[in-house]
């Protein structure tokens, strides 16, 4: 059986089933988990996919970061197990202090939805093993809290935007922890999985990080 | 707080209280002297005061439709795979496959001038309520919007507010906003117009109905604690003589809540899905006295509701105002005895609060209980069917023949490539993708065709459902019968262009002050042509919404209904046409001919000349669906590259668009000048590979369509060659006009 | 001169923002928590040396711009 | 008791909001304003009877969940 993917819902999530379809489709397992349960026990690695956990009242990622769940998270990202955090739930993973630095609104103050060129810049981790530095992907954009700030300048920027669509420090659309794998990234590598609706170049991403679930055994 | 008197006093308090000198409370709140004589002789006593609020509310126009009712029912309604039609919270089709479609429009125009932001996001909040109603997940919105011209800065205002509401709540909320229509007009100056459409999906057996079902079921109201939200008439209920003034009775804007919007719509579908409920009602209007109302009309029996048991934001609201509040995120549910235990735990579980309210009784009656007080005792029907209706009377407006002659003589045409520019710059033209780049229109992975398009086409397994939205307030004022009639095959094309046929409209008919006579027969004129433009097309009506009073000091908005159509194409065309996909040699040909051009009521007799007069084109039937039939076995042959159809702006804007689309300019050639700006909605724009071009030829001959070749597209500027003219517009003007129109004027967009 | 504006959420109004944050206080374990609001406060800085010119001047801003009557009160406090 | 909760945007964190409604004052010819920062305020009601105590648990509360260090730092006012 292949190693299986939780996928956190809090209430407010909507992204948690075009990250299973996505995962399944590039012949991953993926299951909804909610953040009530604190157990990921016979999970192989987590993502925390976009949305708007609790409305995003307060912060965006404020309220999710204290959930129960978190711990289990946490657990995870200390083994080295894979834990990507996509749109909202890289605002979670800061907000839960996993990955350093914060969101704030986007530079113009508006919601962007859209196809955002990124650049690999760093391919030692979860999300880009399997691309070249320099590689350019067209995947969308879909946040309001978008811009990253990093006052500690511990971030390791993974994407960078090619254009600057919201403010982002360093250009940053993905960052990772220190060992690689835990990831943020704000555009949804899950919504370019499929010409039909526009690109593919969210495969690789994704496909990395399933190969990344290999690494270590999970236990029950 | 009031005293309540003893139960058996509570049922004429309007008595004691009404101070004799004052205005009477039915007409402060709305009512006419006829109508509270109705209400005397229906209850055989005095009302109470919470009596006379649910009254008031529920026999208003925009729960009632008391004007529009009797005309309506020309609408056609009927086809074999229409679940459900008008008179339900959402019209639903069956679309074949095992799957139902349900639709549904809603307007919040004058919420949205108080208040642009939360009126905004509060009717896409009601409009995804309606769809969950009736068992559906919710997965796409529109919205048609129309303010004052833009150089306004209170027009920019509403606009911006009312464009980030929609865009708060439906992306927090998660349903995809795919499409809409966006208008900029003097008439919309001082009452935007903010139309909202929601389209849901349902396995074929899960139909939920509005119904409380049989006596002994429990009433179960879930989602956000009711406070005194929108009080309908009840800015009226503050008054002095009905009640005390106090300040804490302020009507309060209604303020949405996308999470607990969020949390409601995953409840009630785990509900569904289980067969918890017996039938189910979103609160909106009327709050919980209309839900409970029109649950228990519908099943023919009673219910009783005990108000100390719903759940309050603020202390101290009084009977009236818990039955008739309009807190948004609410639904109340029908459910057996046996089941209520796993109703709670299902909403504890998605963290939404519930309490049980009520019951559903034997009889006909709906009765209301506060601190053990009978404080409403009515026969539920008699809120519902039993509200008035008129006859309103109408006739055509003398003016309007004065409208028709009243054309636009060009002594010779303007300079083409100006025209072309002026129109691409016209914020009702120009593209919307400031407004529809705001939006997550991507969620749920299944936006094959998203905004920006003609129709936007949402994937269902190996089927495309495709949607357009279409209004024109200029055309319905200079004729509201053509008018309308052109919106629905407008509608119809624009599916066309996809591949796929009507299966279902909706309207939303937004017009000035019913008694008017004038307005009253722009209304009558609109429902004719529908029903005739919709009877043509073979499609029926599956629900609506009519909002009356769209005026200004005595001043009524130009007639402007919309039009939602639904179609489907079944399989997927294995090529979608895309303007982005048009290449250099591609040729462009027009399918179906305009052979008299009629600008009246044109983009660019308004846009260019400041014109609106004349008498519009009326509808072909035969000529249109002949089109339309061909269109659809093009795509489903895989022939064009790209298809457009020609609306607002005419032909050469619907060519501009293709080249800006695609990054590529075209040469175009043409005999009549006027055949490139008039809105003809019988053609479509198509693009072929030459080594398709013969495919076309022969679809066409086969069906007995005219067509023509107009050009090619290749270079850097839309080249325009007419008998005596040559004419070019660089592609990077025409771009910078189109794309920039509105995120210019919108860089300064704050002001009051 | 600075000047802080407080704009305060009219107090019939919903605000679902702090009954959502009281709800995750509760579950954090703060159950002597009774009641969230949130608002907003804007500090500025202002040119002027009259302080009730300056105030009346933003006393302006909060109409047309600042503060949403229809949701909202406002405060205003210049200290120099 | 009543607290008031002041999370301040640190200095060194950019305020878009804050330089957007600059931008919109000038625009309406507010030229007098030099800086605008928008700042969130909390209103709680917390039940207890020692003030002392009870700004401790929401210092604690600010730690936990209202202000985020990165972003923010906070000041409690316990009034009556
Ligand atoms: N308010 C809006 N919200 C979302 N999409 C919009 C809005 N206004 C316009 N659009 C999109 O822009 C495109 C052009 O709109 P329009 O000119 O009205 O199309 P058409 O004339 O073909 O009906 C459409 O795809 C439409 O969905
Ligand atoms: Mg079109």
């Amino acid at each position: 059986m292949s190693p299986v993917t939780a996928v956190v819902v809090f209430p407010g999530t909507n992204c948690e089933r075009d990250v299973i379809r996505a995962l399944r489709a590039l012949g991953g397992e993926a299951e909804a988990v909610w953040h009530r349960d604190a157990d990921l026990s016979g999970f192989a690695g987590v993502v925390l996919p976009g949305g708007f956990a609790h409305g995003d009242y307060l912060r965006p990622g404020a309220i999710a970061a204290t959930s129960p769940i978190m711990a289990a998270v946490r657990r995870m990202a200390g083994e080295g197990r894979p834990v990507l955090g996509i749109c909202n739930g890289w605002q979670v993973l800061c907000e839960a202090g996993l990955l350093p630095g914060a969101h704030i609104a986007n530079r113009d103050l508006r919601f962007i939805c859209r196809f955002v060129e990124v650049e690999v810049v760093d391919t030692d981790t979860v999300l880009t093993s399997t691309l070249q530095v320099g590689q350019v992907l067209r995947i969308p954009l879909n946040s309001y809290e978008g811009a990253w700030v990093d006052p500690s300048g511990e971030g390791r920027v993974v994407l960078r935007y090619r254009d600057d669509p919201n403010g982002s420090q360093g250009r940053a659309a993905a960052v990772a922890d220190g060992r690689g794998n835990v990831v943020g990234v704000m555009p949804h590598p899950e919504r370019a999985v499929d010409h039909l609706t526009g690109s593919t170049d969210g495969v690789p991403l994704l496909e990395s990080y399933l190969a990344a679930l290999e690494r270590l055994p999970v236990h029950a | 707080m009031r005293e309540l008197p003893p139960e058996e006093d509570a049922l004429s308090i309007v008595a004691q209280e009404a101070p004799p000198e004052a205005e009477p409370a039915h007409r402060l709140l709305g009512l006419t002297d006829e109508e509270y004589r109705s209400i005397l002789d229906l209850l055989g006593r005095e009302p109470t005061p919470a009596e006379l609020a649910v009254y008031s509310v529920m026999w208003s126009e925009h729960c009632s439709y008391k004007s529009s009712r009797v005309h309506l029912g020309r609408l056609p309604t009927e086809a074999p795979w229409v679940v459900m039609g008008p008179g339900e919270n959402a019209g639903v089709v069956d679309l074949g496959n095992g799957w139902c479609a349900a639709l549904r429009i809603e307007s919040h125009n004058h919420p949205s001038f108080v208040e642009p932001f939360q009126g905004a996001a509060t009717g896409v909040g009601g409009i995804i309520r309606d769809i969950l109603t009736v068992g559906a997940r919710p997965v796409a919105l529109w919205d048609q919007i129309r303010f004052g011209p833009i150089d306004h800065d209170r027009s920019r205002y509403l606009f911006g507010g009312v464009v980030s509401g929609i865009a708060w709540y439906g992306n927090a909320v998660g349903v995809p906003t795919v499409g809409g229509e966006t208008a900029f007009a003097e008439t919309y100056s001082a009452n935007p117009l903010v139309n909202v459409m929601c389209l849901g999906l349902l396995p074929r057996d899960r139909v939920v109905r509005a119904t409380a079902g049989n006596p002994g079921n429990v009433a179960v109201l879930l989602g956000a604690p009711t406070g005194r939200d929108g009080i309908g008439g009840a800015s009226i209920l503050a008054s002095a003589g009905f009640d005390a003034t106090s300040e804490s009775k302020r009507p309060s804007v209604q303020v949405g809540d996308p999470f607990q919007g969020k949390k409601l719509i995953e409840a009630c579908l785990e509900l569904y899905e289980r067969g918890l409920v017996v039938g189910i009602q979103d609160l909106g209007a009327g709050g919980i006295s209309c839900a409970a109302s029109e649950t228990a009309a519908r099943a023919g029996v009673g219910v009783e509701l005990d108000l100390d048991r719903i759940h309050v934001r603020e202390e101290g609201m009084d009977p009236a105002e818990l039955l008739i509040s309009e807190s948004q995120e609410r639904m109340l549910a029908f459910v057996v005895p046996e089941r209520v235990e796993e109703v709670l735990e299902v909403a504890r579980r998605w963290e939404v609060d519930a309490s049980v309210v009520g019951r559903v009784v034997a009889g006909d009656r709906v009765v209301a209980r506060h601190h053990g007080r009978v404080v409403l005792d009515l026969p539920a029907a008699s809120l519902t069917d039993g509200a008035p209706a008129y006859r309103r009377p109408y006739g055509e407006p003398q003016w309007m023949e004065d409208l028709w002659s009243n054309t636009l003589s060009m002594v010779r045409p303007p300079r083409l490539g100006d025209a072309l520019l002026r129109l691409l710059d016209d914020p009702s033209v120009a593209s919307a993708r400031w407004v529809y780049e705001q939006y997550d229109h991507m969620l749920f992975l299944d936006t094959v065709v998203g905004p920006g398009a003609d129709a936007s086409l949402t994937r269902v397994d190996r089927a495309g459902l495709v949607v357009s939205t279409d209004g024109n307030g200029r055309v319905c004022y200079l004729d509201p019968r053509r008018g309308a009639a052109r919106l629905v095959w407008e509608a119809a094309a624009n599916l066309a262009t996809l591949g796929a046929r009507p299966l279902a409209v909706v309207d939303n008919l937004n017009f000035g002050n019913p008694e008017d006579p004038d307005v009253m027969w722009q209304f009558v004129e609109t429902v004719q042509g529908l029903a005739e433009a919709c009877t043509q097309l073979g499609v029926p009506v599956v629900g609506g919404n009519v909002s009356f009073y769209n005026e200004t000091e005595g001043k009524s908005i130009h007639p402007t209904p919309v039009v939602g159509m639904l179609g489907i194409v079944d399989p997927l065309p294995e090529q979608i046409p895309r303007w982005e996909n048009v290449e250099e040699g591609d040729e462009l040909w027009i399918v179906g001919s305009d052979p008299t051009p009629n600008l009246a009521g044109s983009a660019f007799e308004q846009v260019v000349f400041g014109h609106v007069g004349g008498r519009p084109a009326s509808t072909n039937p035969t000529r249109g669906n002949s089109v339309l039939g061909l269109v659809r076995r093009l795509v489903a042959e895989g022939i064009p590259v790209a298809l457009h159809d020609v609306s607002d702006g005419g032909l050469l804007v619907a060519v501009a668009e293709l080249c800006i689309a695609a990054r590529i300019g075209v040469g175009l050639s043409y005999s009549d000048w006027r055949a490139l700006f008039s809105e003809d909605p019988h053609r479509i724009v198509a693009v072929v590979s030459p080594a398709d071009s013969h495919r076309l030829v022969d679809a066409a001959r086969r069906q007995g369509v005219e067509i023509s070749r107009l050009g090619t597209f290749g270079g850097d500027s839309i080249l325009l060659e007419g008998p005596d003219r040559r004419e070019a517009v660089p592609l990077e003007e025409a771009s910078a006009a189109h794309l920039g129109a509105i995120p210019r004027r919108m860089a300064t967009s704050h002001a009051t | 001169m600075r000047v802080t504006v407080r704009v305060i959420r009219r107090p019939d109004i919903a605000d679902p923002q702090g009954a959502t944050t009281l709800r995750a206080l509760h579950d954090l374990g703060f159950s002597q928590v009774r009641s969230v609001r949130v608002d907003r406060t804007l500090h500025l800085e202002v040119d002027g040396d009259d302080p009730e010119a300056v105030r009346s001047a933003v006393d302006e801003m909060c109409r047309r711009l600042l503060a949403n009557p229809v949701l909202e009160d406002f405060e205003v406090e210049v200290t120099e």
